[in-house]
């Protein structure tokens, strides 16, 4: 006898959200990359536990750029949601739109950042606070550098590159991405800027 | 020289002996699980009387008594553990002798403490300490992570740079105990020991006296030259000799080295010889050491022995 | 009672046949130069992986039969102490990194979608891209051993001995480096396996039906997520002290040594599960197989894997004890350490258990297994007397911890690894291993190991610390350390033979065929060695022994995956229902590209902190290629999805 | 088998709650406690006391116990049938995957009691400063 079957072939061709391999993948990826920050972060409280003084020897660092970045970073959420909703909308135009606009967002940030670093009010080797704050900006800055490449990059494609399925969900995966992205800076945020004026 | 003199199964004082103790506890206990464990793994594995197939009931009522009762072995064994921790860590006189050690790269630099600085002892590679009396080791050290360990007196314990460790310890009987670095800490990690000479404390009282007194004046002509070609010579820059101009800090106090038992932190025992060998050519004896060769000749190096060997 | 359940012209031996046919074009690995570069499937990938590691353990025993001819005798003079502390250093990186891990990956990689009735793995490019991270690790780490710059600070490499100050040299940074590329490789595996373990399972093979050796390398991959960025800060950061002038470890800026050693053994530790878990999912499938039952207790099995895992985070401070913290506290450590005993007792139990109620054949991978426990269980009473702190303020850093770890890892992960080879071999080579030399491989082994390890306990009671290139020969330590070397040579004798059976029967095995040892799980329901696309037609799962379930034979089977491009079935988390059909990427040489890109910023980083940001362009490059489609789907297809999609949503509302 | 009594969805996500609940409970509220604990264990020294101590141990066998207990309910009562399932058992598979997960919920938990138990010895045997 021939044996019995289940017939996937009117199964779709991709999927949103945890049905989707991507969106594991993505998850994976932000439990390591969370981790990093997590460890990077317990390395500050480790550190300001062991020193008499926070900051040991230096000014805090300035609030304006950092704060400024925090609000932008915040608003950059509602493009990325649009982008996310068109991305499962299979909405290809207003995709394109969205991830332009996030984009911008992306870009604005970055340059930002520049400035961040500028006021600091200390440089990494002066000493180990310096070196663990100027370590988690620069680590937070790696991710969003890359986020904002791979943007840049499935920005390009969705005008330019042979259409697939794979694109609506890469955007809706890397919609996710940016929401980690700004969900890290909080934290780094909080340590970097508030816990020296705290202690 | 003793059978066994860097052991833990052989303690001298109260903490490795209650060490010791909790060692024979859990060896036997382990043993006896071990035994138990694989004999019913070779029960089970011999078994061919596929008839008597026990139920899954019967089975997972003996897994979960397995378990349960290793639950109960294991509770044991943490409570004997941390009592045993207890009663280690009892120690804390507040007339204890206080004795600072720091780790160099590749010995110790021994100090005993005093109120009135000019009784401070300087030595290095060996210590003496009075049966009987608790001992306040103070742990620094100057360059990496170093660990004192005596066995047969205690467990070991880190010399971590920018920061001072405590190790109390007390010896019960007289003897000699060889200790060794025990924390990875470079090419002669190796030859990194130091001797515990644990002695009655009249003993003790006569032996930090001779140690409180500066270097004796040399005697013969070739004693004397040896002192100069110490003084001007390479060894002052990093070694000491109290008494003369010889003030270096940076290498092994040499006030009273004679008496000590061996040389190059225990690579070799302190005789005119190997002493010979190692002025000579330190980085034969002790590949990587800081200790530079000297360049003297032969017959400056006979005059330094000679002084040296007057260094008691 | 289901749709398309009915028979169904598709499952006409012709057609299955032809569809066979297409299958294999589809899927076929590339070849010529490039093609060898380019090729993604896991079953080439794993066995890369797998073959790879081993010629590293290889070298690394070599390494360790070097240490053993140097402490053969008291006062030896055969390595002086600058070469004996590169190769122990080398010996246990090489044993730590570039072998345990890699290997128990390379099983899961290679095992595990064959086991859950997968077409493929999950992100396979990432997979490929694992591959030459490892692999260029590794020679990244023999040149410059070769070159006298092996790392040689210990693999925990500690600061300050390893910092700016006292790490003079590049050896420190060697050792930094091959983390990055060694972690870079791990971190991107245990993605692919835990999204394949999570995704690609076969319909029906819920949560409770999953193999023990896929859970222990799901619960494997996890550890790995959750305990590699350690090292990865670790290591970063011990780079940029070295390098570009942070203090984080510089007491005298604020840094501390201790926090190095959190950092460090907050990964090492786990790294140990990582080692042992999936060596445990071996000995499971082993002990099923050749006592013909299920392994006893499934629950208590997956639970005590899980409980490891958990536990083995909790463990760290354990290396610590010495280093003056506040018994107090360390206890805390002391309790846990002791607790996690318990889950690998229950498996134990759970094996014997197995053992006693089944029917025993003694083949050669059941005797591996049984060493496993022979060495193993003493390694793990060894390591209860480890939690203790008093008693391991006594042995710790001496040969009784030596001693202790090497039957934790050699009985607790090679015993069943080389068990596993005589295992899978078939599957993977369609020719068996002869149980002959294998047996003859076995005895030798298990003597010599315990001739080689055993005195260092006593050893290391008697006072003998780690990692000393020699002894006075007043320390009396010389007879033993000589036993010691002499069961190294009888172990390097058994390895021998063990070498020659898989060589030999490479070539002149028995064929195998698709179930040699009649296993119950499904990568012995396909052919040996296992087609490009691993079933067809693809297989449902109604029971935890899938070959020996009841229904093995009318059990219903995947059809509608399209055979013309890489269509693979994604399934539910929890009940593995089918979701949708996932089209995977073709084998391409950008991951190999991208990796070289990688590894020269790694490489280059050693010397100028500029490497990063100039190997940043390149892998950039590498990257945009590895994502850029090759071929789009026609529009009309896309539309037809599109149109698909709106009217579900229309049938939701 | 009793798969067809049809109940609320919320229930179904209820049990999904209780069942991972279960799981979780035990390891995270031990992992926490172990941190809180070292951290404590300096407090201890200073203020010279261990009643906190106790306190945390307490709260924490609390947590555990309560999803032992949420898990063991969710390990009986029916299950809803869902008929957008194509695989021929799909029902008996997720009914049997659902108690499977329950019952290592509770396994689990009781579990980490032990562990949570032998996080007390040092506190109980040990003085506050050593």
């Amino acid at each position: 006898m021939t044996p019995k079957a289940i017939d996937v072939s009117r199964l779709p061709a991709y999927a949103f959200g945890h049905r989707s391999i991507m969106w594991w993948g993505g998850a994976s990826l932000m439990l390591m990359e969370g981790a990093m920050f997590a460890m990077l972060i317990v390395s500050y409280i480790y550190l300001k536990g062991r020193s008499p003084e926070w900051p040991p020897g230096y000014f805090a660092p300035v609030l304006f750029w950092g704060t400024l970045n925090t609000v932008v970073l915040l608003a950059s959420a509602l493009p990325n949601h649009f982008a996310k909703a068109a991305a499962e909308r299979l909405d290809l135009r207003r995709l394109q739109l969205w991830m332009c606009v996030a984009l911008v967002f992306g870009v604005g940030f970055v340059v930002i950042r520049v400035f961040e670093f500028r006021s600091l009010n200390v440089w990494w080797d002066s000493n180990a606070y310096g070196s663990v704050v100027w370590t988690l900006l620069g680590f937070h800055t790696l991710h969003l550098v890359t986020d904002v490449l791979d943007s840049a990059v499935l920005t390009a494609l969705l005008f330019v590159g042979p259409l697939q399925e794979s694109h609506f969900t890469d955007a809706s995966e890397n919609a996710l991405y940016w929401y980690f992205v700004v969900i890290t800076w909080l934290p780094v945020y909080a340590f970097i800027y508030l816990a020296p004026r705290l202690a | 020289m003793p059978a066994i003199f860097q052991s833990a199964l052989h303690p001298a004082g109260p903490q490795a002996a209650s060490i010791s103790h909790l060692w024979w506890l859990m060896f036997w206990t382990c043993s006896a699980v071990y035994v138990i464990v694989i004999a019913a793994l070779l029960v089970a594995i011999s078994r061919r009387r596929m008839d008597t197939r026990p139920s899954d009931g019967t089975l997972r009522t003996s897994v979960v008594t397995a378990a349960g009762i290793t639950v109960v072995i294991l509770f044991g064994l943490l409570f004997a553990s941390v009592a045993t921790g207890r009663a280690v860590a009892s120690l804390g006189a507040a007339e204890a002798l206080v004795i600072d050690i720091t780790g160099h790269q590749w010995w110790w630099d021994v100090t005993y403490e005093n109120p009135t600085p000019s009784l401070q002892v300087k030595t290095a590679n060996e210590l003496h300490i009075p049966v009987g009396r608790q001992i306040r080791i103070q742990l620094k050290s100057s360059d990496v992570i170093h660990s004192f360990w005596v066995p047969n007196l205690h467990g070991k314990m880190d010399l971590i740079p920018g920061r001072q460790n405590l190790l109390w310890l007390q010896a019960d009987k007289p003897g000699v105990y060889r200790g060794q670095c025990a924390e990875y800490c470079g090419v002669q990690h190796a030859n990194m020991a130091l001797t515990v000479v644990a002695e009655s404390s009249d003993d003790f009282e006569r032996w930090i006296m001779a140690q409180r007194q500066p270097a004796p004046p040399p005697s013969t002509p070739e004693q004397q030259h040896g002192l100069q070609i110490v003084e001007r010579g390479p060894c002052a820059m990093c070694h000491n000799v109290t008494g003369t101009v010889a003030g270096g800090r940076t290498a092994p106090d040499l006030t009273h080295v004679a008496t000590r038992s061996t040389i190059a932190a225990g690579t070799a025992p302190n005789t005119r010889g190997y002493l010979a060998g190692w002025i000579a050519d330190p980085q034969h004896m002790k590949p990587g050491a800081k200790m530079p060769s000297t360049g003297l000749s032969a017959e400056e190096l006979q005059a330094v022995l000679a002084y040296l060997e007057t260094l008691r | 009672m289901m749709e398309g359940a009915t028979a169904d012209p598709r499952l006409e031996p012709a057609a299955l046949a032809r569809e066979a046919r297409e299958l294999a074009r589809t899927w076929r690995e590339p070849e010529g130069f490039i093609g060898w570069f380019s090729r993604i499937d896991h079953k080439t990938i794993g066995v890369r992986f797998i073959v790879t590691a081993f010629c590293f353990f290889m070298l690394a025993g070599l390494l360790a039969a070097a240490m053993r001819l140097q402490l053969a005798q008291p006062r030896n003079t055969i390595l002086g102490p600058d070469l004996y502390n590169q190769i122990f250093t080398m010996h246990g990186i090489t044993m730590m990194f570039l072998f345990a891990v890699p290997v128990v990956l390379g099983f899961g990689i290679y095992f595990v979608p064959l086991m859950i009735g997968a077409r493929a793995i999950a992100f396979p490019r990432l997979l490929a891209f694992a591959y030459w991270m490892f692999l260029f690790s590794g020679i990244f780490l023999y040149v410059m051993f070769l070159l006298n710059v092996g790392p040689d600070r210990g693999w925990f490499s500690y600061v300050p001995l390893a910092g700016p100050e006292y790490g003079i040299g590049k050896r420190a940074d060697v050792w930094a480096q091959l983390v990055s590329f060694t972690e870079t490789s791990g971190l991107s595996v245990s993605v692919c396996l835990i999204v394949t373990i999570f995704k690609l399972r076969a319909p029906g093979m819920a949560l409770n039906r999953i193999p023990l050796f896929v859970w222990a390398e799901l619960v494997t991959a996890f550890m790995v997520a959750a305990s590699m960025p350690s090292v990865m800060v670790a290591s970063g950061t011990l780079m940029m002290d070295r390098l570009v002038g942070t203090q984080f470890y510089n007491q005298a800026e604020g840094g501390d040594p201790i926090l190095w050693q959190h950092l460090f053994w907050f990964f090492a530790h786990p790294e140990v599960y990582i080692i042992f878990l999936p060596a445990q999912g071996i000995v499971s499938m082993i002990i099923a197989t050749f006592t013909g039952r299920p392994v006893f207790g499934y629950l208590a099995m997956v639970l005590s894997l899980v409980a490891t895992a958990f536990i083995g985070f909790g463990v760290w401070v354990h290396h610590m004890f010495t280093t003056g913290l506040p018994q107090f506290g360390t206890s805390f450590f002391t309790a846990a350490s002791i607790m996690i005993v318990v889950p690998s007792g229950v498996q134990i139990f759970c094996w014997i258990a197995t053992l006693w109620s089944g029917r025993v054949r003694f083949a050669t991978p059941l005797l591996y297994a049984l060493g496993f426990f022979m060495v193993f269980i003493m390694g793990g009473l060894t390591g209860v007397m480890l939690a203790a702190v008093p008693l391991d303020a006594q042995v710790h850093d001496t040969f009784f911890v030596v001693a202790h770890f090497h039957y934790v890892l050699i009985g607790g992960s090679v015993f069943p690894l080389l068990g596993g080879v005589h295992y899978w071999f078939p599957k993977i080579a369609g020719r068996m291993l002869s149980e002959r030399l294998g047996k003859i491989a076995f005895w030798p082994l298990l003597i010599g190991f315990n001739m080689t390890f055993f005195p260092q306990h006593i050893l290391g009671l008697m006072g003998m610390p780690r990692r000393v290139y020699t002894y006075p020969v007043e320390m009396q330590w010389g007879a033993l350390n000589l036993l010691s070397s002499l069961g190294a040579l009888t172990m390097f004798a058994a390895l021998t033979v063990y070498l020659v059976n898989v060589l030999v029967s490479l070539r002149r095995g028995a064929v195998a065929t698709e179930n040699p040892w009649g296993a119950s799980s499904l990568e012995w329901s396909t052919s040996s060695p296992p087609p490009p696309y691993n079933f067809h037609p693809a297989p449902t799962v109604t029971g935890r022994e899938p070959l020996w379930e009841p229904d093995v034979a009318e059990r219903p089977v995947v059809i509608g995956l399209s055979a013309d491009k890489r269509d693979v079935l994604v399934t539910q988390l929890m009940d593995a229902e089918p979701d949708h059909r996932k089209e995977f990427p073709e084998p391409t040489v950008w991951p190999f590209l991208t990796a070289v890109a990688v590894g020269g910023l790694y490489i280059g980083s050693i010397f100028t902190p500029w490497a990063v940001v100039w190997g940043a362009i390149p892998t950039t490059i590498g990257l945009i290629g590895w994502a850029w489609p090759r071929k789009g789907n026609q529009p009309r297809h896309l539309e037809r999805e599109i149109a698909h999609r709106h009217r579900a949503a229309a049938e939701h509302a | 088998m009793p798969s067809s009594t049809s109940r609320p969805v919320s229930h179904e996500r209820w049990r999904l709650a209780a069942v991972w609940a279960g799981l979780l409970a035990g390891p995270l509220a031990w992992l926490t406690l172990l941190e809180v604990n070292y951290l404590f264990a300096y407090v201890a020294c200073e203020v010279q006391r261990t009643w906190f101590m106790h306190l945390a141990t307490a709260a924490a066998l609390i947590v555990v116990a309560a999803a032992g207990f949420a898990a063991w309910r969710a390990s009986h009562g029916d299950m809803t049938t869902d008929e957008t399932l194509t695989h021929p058992l799909s029902d008996e598979t997720r009914m049997q995957r659902s108690r499977w997960m329950s019952l290592a919920g509770v396994a689990f938990s009781i579990w980490f009691i032990v562990v949570i138990l032998a996080m007390e010895v040092p506190i109980v045997v040990l003085k506050e400063c050593q």
